[in-house]
């Protein structure tokens, strides 16, 4: 691709090897919202150019995109994508772990069944889910979710478990009296398309 | 849907799907009749929407009550202006008239506003963005949960909660067993490929004990990689397939939950088959 | 933001108003890997640097991602977002051989409802669309768009609305001040997201 254009020559398209800043920035924006690599023969196709007009204006993106940027123009199974230096891949990580994770749907069920029900016993949850739910309340308090908030007065006297703000923060509540209620929800979904 | 009509000189173009509700309509004809929406001329104006309802009568389109209501609010207000003024009525009480005008004028802001909305670059639409998906639906997944979808899962779990339990229950009668469980499990999917939706199997069962221990039996069969799992979105359904011939299946290899370690072979087409 | 830096001072990180090219390479990166959009305390926080840098480096990215490029650089809910220029949604469009997203227009009113009045209850917003919005209020609470806020200190508690960060990513609006004011229409309330 031994091109060693810059981009002065790009007013002049009808000059051989120019080519129209338009199409330089249509195949950025291309590469860009694809994700995956694209070949020059894909995107000539799309942009409705020759080839040859691709090639000069990969060559002009990948000075662009290239040594000591964040993103790069790489080669990568026989066509074009851009994509994060490597230099910062650690950055990259960091930023996507600190993304909260989805959480299972047994611990949305006791979640659920807390929330509503709050001060509720392990045995209550487990009545309302037809399975022992101690490992996964245990699994919520970890999470920050729950916390046990005192003892029933009943034989074995057994702990007491609320949602916590960590649980409001979550699911964007302001507070525990902003829970839709069951009418409510029959409200709300009342389905008519 | 859209239907042309023609009526003695006027020829009619209907768009029935272009109003979003009575005000809409009432808007419309307001601007088309060129009227000042604040000095709203009602004997006019209801004329013209009740011509309009007439219309969409005669082509057999059914009404949302929504539109009966304003029609009868219109005819109330245009009564009123043909009988002369009730001297009972209150000084400080505000013209009815007025009100419909200001409801309109308010609804009319609303149309500017969602204009302007409608006008600014849309992710999806105009412009867009690394890894949309991100973006539409399961953003909340990512960056917060629904909470109405939580209070689903609880009305869920209540309803479940309702199921009965046997009314016959026999002394030293251990409940659904592991192993046969599984072999239900294995029944209701038939073989090599064989798709159910796990919520729908289970609720087949009758008692809660039979549910819990069928689920367990699939989530350890999956575990085997026996069966596949997978699920179309957050709190989607839960499609189960059988990924292994029956032949290749063992489950006496099956270690997990077995807590006596022996099952009971007469039980083998027992309690669990409906 | 008004600074008006070339690169050229980028090899004087010393210099008052300098900024390692690192320091812009890694945001440069970090905002092409998150789709979403990322304030600059976030981003301040995992390249662990001052947030005077991140502004710095911001501008110089602005000046980078702007006007005729195929990927710009945008003040997005509170944040900042590289997405792709308008200009070329036809040719991205096509390469996905997708159709662009529809908002019915009862949804944008719903939408502009809660957007301009926030919060507000179902109640209200039927009220000045005159039909039933309850279902149109799931859509969008299913959507993303709308987050429960509340209760309203009235007969019936009810539900109170509010437009949540997805709303204006997928608007491209820097915050709730962005919406501009209709005549006559009471002041948009100032919005603590």
């Amino acid at each position: 691709m031994g091109l060693s254009m810059t981009e002065h020559v790009l007013p002049f398209p009808g000059r051989p090897g120019g080519v129209a800043p338009e199409v330089v920035s249509a195949i950025e924006a291309l590469l860009f919202a694809s994700g995956e690599p694209i070949n020059s023969a894909r995107l000539a196709q799309i942009i409705d150019i020759p080839t040859e007009q691709v090639r000069i204006a990969i060559a002009l993106l990948q000075d662009r995109y290239s040594e000591g940027r964040g993103v790069v123009l790489g080669r990568v199974a026989d066509g074009w994508q851009l994509r994060t230096a490597p230099a910062f891949s650690p950055l990259v990580m960091a930023l996507r772990g600190a993304k909260p994770k989805k959480l299972p749907r047994p611990q949305l069920e006791v979640l659920s069944s807390v929330a509503w029900q709050q001060p509720v016993t392990r045995g209550e949850v487990d009545r309302v889910r037809g399975v022992d739910s101690g490992p996964i309340i245990r699994k919520l308090l970890d999470r920050g979710y729950l916390r046990v908030s005192g003892r029933r007065d009943e034989p074995g006297r057994p702990l007491e478990y609320r949602t916590t703000k960590a649980f409001l923060t979550v699911f964007g509540l302001p507070s525990l009296t902003a829970l839709p209620r069951l009418d409510e929800r029959r409200e709300v979904s009342k389905s008519e398309e | 849907m859209e239907a042309a009509v023609s009526s003695g000189s006027a020829s009619w173009t209907v768009h029935t799907d272009v109003f979003d509700g009575p005000l809409d309509l009432l808007l419309y004809l307001v601007k088309r009749d060129g009227v000042d929406v604040r000095k709203l001329d009602v004997r006019r104006v209801t004329d013209s929407y009740l011509a309009y309802l007439e219309r969409m009568r005669d082509l057999n389109l059914s009404l949302a009550g929504d539109y009966l209501v304003m029609a009868a609010t219109l005819v109330h207000l245009k009564s009123m202006e043909l009988l002369p003024r009730l001297p009972t009525v209150l000084e400080e009480e505000e013209d009815p008239r007025d009100a419909l005008a200001r409801q309109l004028q308010e609804y009319e802001r609303l149309r500017q506003a969602a204009d302007f909305l409608d006008e600014q670059p849309r992710v999806g639409r105009d412009v867009y963005v690394r890894d949309p998906a991100v973006i539409d639906g399961s953003a909340r997944i990512e960056s917060g949960l629904d909470i109405f979808a939580l209070l689903d899962l609880y009305a869920n779990l209540l309803s479940a909660r309702d199921a009965p339990e046997p009314i016959v229950s026999m002394v030293g009668d251990s409940g659904p067993d592991f192993r046969s469980c599984c072999e239900w499990v294995l029944r209701r999917l038939g073989g090599v490929g064989g798709r159910g939706e796990l919520s729908q199997m289970l609720q087949s069962l009758h008692t809660r004990a039979e549910r819990v221990v069928a689920f367990v039996a699939g989530l350890e069969m999956i575990k085997q990689h026996w069966l596949s799992v997978s699920q179309t979105g957050h709190l989607a359904a839960i499609d189960l397939v059988q990924l292994v011939d029956e032949d290749r299946i063992d489950l006496n290899n099956l270690t997990t939950w077995v807590e006596d370690g022996d099952s009971t072979p007469e039980d083998e087409n027992g309690p669990l088959d409906d």
